[in-house]
């Protein structure tokens, strides 16, 4: 395809520039074109490609049944590389491609940067990963979707835990400097100075990368903090909670969905029992869930990664709009994805009139005996 | 007075880590006048190749002992291999050409390796076995020095003192100093400078290695990516120190992971970073050529 | 024809190699699991690509020594045409037209996307020439230029979004603001030798990054400032495609004028003394030529174009975050100078194509894109060391003996 | 007599413990061609050095007088590139060209500190600038004329031959319009030939009114050459006068020929 598109260009370039100048509207082709954008290489690409193997599971799966009215889903998969100038390339070159709806970005940053591009085309976008509240508080992106809680939301959750159920005083707020953590982070600062029943005594954040954490550890232990809440991804939060554990620490650990995360207990192996994270209820009993990881297991001969099952529903919840649609029309598909529920990995959701997904249930999980088990 | 301590330690492993990777981007410098910027990610292969063989090894069911030295073997031998490599095939052709077409090179193939174990193995992070013990007696002072702290920090001594006496009293550190101070002059006195490059590579990369292996057992992780930072920072010491010279790059590391210990601890880890790159700056408008590095005499 | 004892050489690199890449490529242990996958297939594979690339690499090398050796007394004349195109006037200037020409008509025949492409890449030409100057010609190597392009993009992004203020005000702003800050930089730096230097001002590149990362207040930190304004046409707001030519032909606009100057300024009293400067300091200072003074214009003029193109950038994603300011960034603008050729205007514009238009192609590679970059970085610098085109000095003529010059330039 | 137009008194260079130069007295009238010499490694290029602001004397002084309008100026401690501005240009032992760049262009950075524009002038080309760059063309051609290689101008330096490269750095120093000259071994290296059409060019060269200071191992030419000759061994002036007070100085030929020697 993409070897393909060269070739187009130089034939019918002044043909493709006027369908470019056309909306993406109705059936024009006859495919439906599901774009997938996000880090596919570079340092944040652990993050990308599980969201890339979820399409394209997902697309086998409803290619296998015949395709969508009878017509077969195609993937155009666009690496951002999580970066915002590089993500309107993207952007460009899936819209110029005729996709119908896209499944992505990754990061936040990107997202945003995309953003107006699609809206211009009249495309659908949903991501499994952009956590960003304003991408759907602020009103703007009337076209984007997402199967994720957003910052705020997750970070109240923290903070209602670590106040009420754990009874922490003194917080330490840490973050690991990055679009995802920081936001949370600030948001966990604010809920904690509102309730007004616990003090942020430290709010810093980390260098992702550094080869060490020492000094920020000793830190958290000098201003007698009875809780962490990190925010930010697993490979910071293993080596903070290895860290505190070499360091003979017992402070409770909070985090995030960007923690709760498998990988997360295999890296920190022991030093994870006992770490508590946000995250989408408990997905373990919801057959969607297990036969999208049984997929993957099949498939790649390994387990799932980052945002797996939100990229996993994101894919079905998309391919079911047009479904329900009809058509890959803007409007229509808007309309079908806030009125229509669908079977998901995370839960049987719809979504609402900012984009955010309803029926994602959200829960506080702890780590014990290797596995992350819901706190009830 | 407990805080500080804490701090100080902390500082000193980290300074410890820094030195083993700066030590190979000094030496090198001081040989051929080249940044390695691929000097990092041998380092990572390192890390990686120790994680394979660990792995594989502790599945297999070898002793303790037995997976830590023949890891930290493999390590030595395959990042040796690589900097021996990468030397013969990305800048020994470059050896005449315009001065920063090697640096260009040495970015290529910082690009190509990170890429290279990226697809090869994976892009996520991985738990690196714990390779090195909790000692009982350190047991009471474990909340301030760790049992891989107090490795890290003997490993760098000997590894510093062991460096020492090769560069002095061996034949090939003779041939190393002469090379570096003369090339010409070198070849004319019957040194195989390709050697003496060669074996430059090959010492910078195993010692490279043994940081690699310490710090993934320190931290209990890595991935293709953690070797970018890290160089970065190396090289930032050994410039700190005097780039070129020995000592000066384990002084320099040394002073490094103080000052981004004391400033996360006393100031803020926000600007930890700014404040290590601060120093260097200072450093350097008052020093310019880093804290033991020799003032150039201009020979007009 | 094919010696036998370079095929052995070429066997034992074969093995080389294949033990070389045996821990990484061969063996895939999953600690959780406590598995090994042994791929041995990988390692055939890496011994038959290794001998095959090194058989291929040595006929390359037999058939250019050949080559050289046979054409010795002609090369002066068939070698360099690219060179002889650039100091003739009569190829140079319809040429030139010819690329003008089908540079303004490349919106319409082509789709937004590579107009969009074409954008990014002319961008970095502009960013490209700019380190030219501070690295090609002064010989000063910049490794944070990255700083000065952010302080271009955070200039409009900030000031747009507190004051309102429209591109066309800021974009001289935003070079000016950049210009100061290479001026207040270069002050305490430049007395630095070379790879002092480097390093130094891949600190200061981090620095202002990191600034960005954490002053939230001032910079809204990671997440970035979003809705930036695209630039207006005499007040118009434009549709997106719209918008995206408009940002071409103004990026078209820039370039050519980026070119315009930094070709006077290299044929310049200024340019010259920038050239002594590179090639020897110590003869340049007892030739009289100020060496703070000439650096700090060299180093304040590169950053001042940075700052445009970042006024540019903000302007053309709507959106600026830290993320885009990396290190990474800085090594690709001067890997486009050094493989374009230093001090050469069209190979720097050469780089930045390839450079920029290369990974957007290689697309097709997907995941295979970066292995591909940072390789093909190294085999260009290894076989052309000098960069793609190397730079041409103009040359005089004298009429006689009578000192009546006329020149030309390239 | 004149006031001196170079006048150094009691100049001293330390590196470390070593003095390299050690309270030099030294002084040179305008029009004459004064001698440097001395032994290998007697401090003779680390004396120039100091002159010419490349190195900052421990102590002492040098004075610099303008004979066009007889302004006295210290300049010890001065950047070289403000020495050279106040008059006196140097040629270097181990030849410092511009390698890359052109022979004309070499000359032509010569005449950077006698012109003005920046950057202004480098982009619009205004009538002022596209004067000065005329004269610093043809007044570069016209030295180079005079020291016989402009029929070498667009040549890159670096292919010239080594005679011709060491006549180029003389034509460089001139394009400053110094009133003094220092040479530091400018016969270094070259044929009889070669060595001839030197001593007659720098005899061209004073007789249009620059002084000469020249560093220089070929004792034939010195005395052919010079005015007055100052000898330096170990760091210490130990001899000055003329040639022939020089030939015959009993400290000379021992510092030349060693201890066990009588005059």
């Amino acid at each position: 395809m993409k070897s393909a598109l060269k070739k187009k260009l130089f034939v019918t370039a002044v043909a493709l520039s006027f369908a470019m100048a056309v909306p993406a509207a109705g059936i024009a082709g006859d495919t439906i074109k599901l774009g997938v954008a996000g880090a596919q290489s570079g340092d944040l690409a652990s993050y990308g490609l599980p969201t890339v193997k979820a399409a394209e599971l997902v697309v086998a799966e409803y290619n296998a049944k015949g395709g969508i009215n009878g017509k077969k889903v195609e993937l155009l998969i666009e690496d951002d590389v999580c970066k915002p100038e590089v993500a309107t390339n993207t952007a460009t070159k899936l819209v110029t491609d005729g996709v119908d709806v896209v499944l992505g970005h990754i990061c936040s940053g990107a997202t945003k940067a995309a953003l107006p591009i699609y809206k211009e085309a009249g495309v659908v976008v949903m991501s499994p990963s952009a956590t960003n509240p304003g991408l759907t508080q602020s009103g703007d992106y009337p076209n984007f979707f997402r199967t994720i809680a957003s910052d705020d939301a997750q970070a109240k959750t923290e903070v209602d835990f670590a106040i009420n159920v754990i009874g922490a005083k003194k917080i330490a707020v840490i973050h690991d400097k990055g679009d995802y953590g920081k936001g949370l982070a600030e948001f966990a600062k604010t809920f904690i100075e509102k309730s007004g029943k616990a003090e942020v005594v430290l709010f810093e954040g980390v260098t992702p990368g550094a080869v060490d954490y020492t000094a920020i550890v000793q830190k958290i232990k000098r201003k007698g903090a009875d809780a962490v809440i990190f925010g930010g991804y697993h490979p910071e939060a293993s080596k903070i909670i290895s860290m505190m554990k070499k360091k003979r620490m017992t402070t409770t650990f909070i985090s995030d969905d960007g923690v709760k995360d498998d990988t997360f207990i295999k890296v920190a192996g022991k030093n994870a029992e006992g770490v508590y994270a946000s995250g989408p209820q408990d997905n373990s009993t919801n057959p969607v869930s297990v036969a999208a990881i049984a997929a993957h297991k099949k498939a790649y001969n390994s387990d799932p990664g980052a945002f797996y099952e939100n990229a996993y529903s994101a894919a079905l919840a998309l391919l079911n709009a047009i479904e329900k649609a009809g058509s890959t029309d803007m409007a229509a598909v808007v309309k079908a994805l806030q009125t229509e529920k669908v079977e998901t990995p995370v839960g049987n959701i719809n979504f609402d009139a900012k984009g955010d997904a309803v029926g994602v249930g959200f829960a506080m999980y702890k780590v014990e005996n290797g596995k992350y088990v819901e706190v009830k | 007075m407990d805080y500080f301590i804490e701090l100080f330690f902390g500082g000193l492993t980290r300074g410890s880590i820094y030195a083993l990777i700066a030590l190979g981007y000094t030496m090198v410098y001081g040989i051929i006048g080249l940044i390695n910027f691929a000097h990092g990610e041998i380092y990572m292969i390192g890390a990686f190749t120790a994680f394979i063989v660990a792995t594989v090894l502790s599945i297999y069911g070898f002793p303790a002992l037995a997976i830590i030295i023949i890891a930290g073997l493999a390590a030595a031998v395959w990042s040796s291999s690589y900097g021996y490599t990468v030397e013969k095939v990305a800048y020994r052709p470059l050896r005449k050409a315009p001065r920063l077409a090697p640096l260009i090179s040495a970015i290529g193939m910082s690009i190509f390796l990170q890429n290279y174990v990226l697809l090869a193995q994976t892009s996520d992070f991985l738990p690196f076995p714990a390779l090195i013990p909790e000692f009982a007696f350190m047991e009471p002072v474990a909340h301030i020095v760790g049992s891989s702290d107090l490795v890290i920090l003997v490993t760098t001594a000997v590894v510093m003192i062991g460096l020492t006496f090769l560069i002095k009293f061996t034949k090939i550190g003779k041939a190393m100093r002469a090379t570096a101070q003369d090339k010409t002059m070198a070849v004319l006195v019957g040194i195989n400078v390709d050697r003496v490059i060669s074996a430059t590579f090959i010492i910078g990369s195993a010692l490279a290695a043994i940081g690699g292996l310490l710090i993934a057992s320190h931290i209990g992780q890595i991935n293709f990516y953690i070797g970018f930072i890290a160089g970065i920072k190396a090289f930032t010491a050994a410039v700190l120190g005097g780039i070129g010279s020995i000592p000066g790059a384990v002084l320099g590391s040394l002073v490094l992971g103080l000052t981004e210990s004391f400033a996360t601890g006393y100031v803020s880890s926000d600007y930890e970073d700014v404040f290590a790159f601060s120093l260097l700056v200072l450093i350097l408008i008052f020093k310019p050529s880093g804290l033991l590095g020799k003032a150039e005499t201009k020979k007009v | 024809m094919f010696p036998v004892k370079e095929l052995k050489r070429s066997a034992l690199i074969s093995l080389w190699f294949a033990f070389l890449t045996f821990p990484i490529m061969v063996i895939k242990v999953n600690p959780i699991e406590r598995t090994v996958d042994w791929r041995w297939d990988n390692m055939y594979f890496v011994a038959i690509g290794s001998f095959v690339i090194s058989i291929l690499s040595k006929v390359y090398l037999i058939r250019k020594e050949r080559r050289s050796g046979r054409k010795k007394i002609s090369r002066a004349l068939t070698e360099p045409f690219m060179q002889r195109i650039l100091r003739e006037p009569r190829f140079l200037y319809p040429l030139s037209l010819a690329i003008l020409v089908f540079a303004i008509a490349f919106p319409y025949f082509f789709s937004t996307y590579q107009t969009n492409i074409m954008t990014t890449a002319l961008m970095y030409v502009v960013l490209g020439l700019g380190l030219n100057i501070v690295v090609g010609v002064a010989g000063l190597l910049d490794l944070g230029y990255v700083a000065f392009y952010a302080v271009g993009a955070y200039s409009y992004a900030l000031l747009n979004m507190h004051f309102n203020m429209g591109f066309w005000t800021v974009l001289p702003i935003g070079g000016l603001f950049a210009a100061f800050l290479g001026v207040l930089l270069g002050f305490p730096v430049l007395r630095l030798r070379g790879d002092y230097l480097a390093i130094v001002t891949l600190g200061f590149g981090e620095i202002i990054r990191l600034i960005l990362e954490n002053w939230n207040d001032f910079s809204q930190g990671p997440s970035g400032i979003a809705n930036i304004s695209r630039p207006s046409f005499f007040g118009m707001e434009m549709s997106f495609d719209g918008g995206i030519t408009y940002i071409y032909y103004l990026v078209v606009a820039l370039v050519v004028f980026t070119i315009f100057v930094v070709n006077r300024l290299q044929n310049s009293r200024l340019g010259r003394a920038w050239l002594a400067l590179r090639e020897d300091e110590i003869a340049c200072q007892a030739m009289g030529i100020d060496k703070t003074k000439t650096k700090l214009i060299a180093f304040s003029l590169g950053a001042f174009w940075a700052g445009l193109v970042g006024v540019i950038f903000a302007a053309k994603t709507t959106f600026v975050n830290p993320a885009s300011f990396t290190f990474l960034e800085s090594a690709i603008i001067l890997s486009i100078v050094v493989l374009g050729g230093m001090g050469s205007i069209v190979g720097v514009i050469f780089g930045a194509l390839i450079l920029i238009l290369m990974p957007e192609y290689l697309r097709a590679l997907s995941e295979y894109r970066m292995l591909a970059f940072g390789g093909i970085l190294v085999v260009m610098m290894v076989f052309k060391p000098d960069g793609i085109i190397s730079n041409v000095r103009r040359s005089y003529r004298f009429k006689k003996h009578i000192s009546h010059q006329t020149s030309d330039q390239s | 007599m004149s006031k001196a137009i170079l006048k150094v008194t009691g100049l001293t260079k330390n590196f470390g413990g070593i003095k390299a130069v050690d309270n030099v007295d030294l002084d040179i009238q305008q029009g004459e061609i004064v001698a440097l010499i001395g032994p290998n490694g007697a401090g003779k290029t680390t004396f120039f050095n100091c002159l010419t602001g490349i190195y900052s004397p421990s102590s002492g002084d040098i004075m610099l007088c303008n004979p066009k309008n007889g302004n006295e100026i210290t300049v010890n401690g001065m950047k070289p590139n403000k020495i050279t501005e106040k008059g006196m240009a140097r040629t270097f032992q181990n030849i410092r060209l511009f390698p890359t760049m052109s022979v004309l262009e070499n000359v032509m950075i010569g005449r950077h500190c006698r012109t003005k524009s920046l950057i202004f002038g480098a982009i619009f080309r205004n009538p002022a600038t596209r004067r000065e760059e005329e004269e610093i063309i043809e007044t570069s051609y016209g030295i180079l004329k005079k020291v016989g290689l402009h029929k070498e101008v667009n040549e890159e330096a670096r292919n010239l031959s080594y005679g011709a490269q060491r006549r180029l750095e003389i034509a460089r120093a001139l394009a400053t319009e110094p009133f003094l000259l220092l040479l530091d071994e400018p016969a270094a290296g070259m044929n009889p030939k070669e060595t001839e059409a030197l001593v007659s060019l720098i005899r061209k060269i004073c007789s249009e009114g620059h002084s000469i200071l020249l560093i220089e191992h070929d004792m034939k030419l010195v005395m052919s050459l010079s005015d007055r000759i100052f000898v330096m061994d170990y760091g210490k002036k130990i001899a000055q006068g003329t040639p022939e007070e020089v030939r015959s100085n009993p400290a000379v030929i021992k510092a030349y020929l060693g201890e066990d020697v009588d005059a």
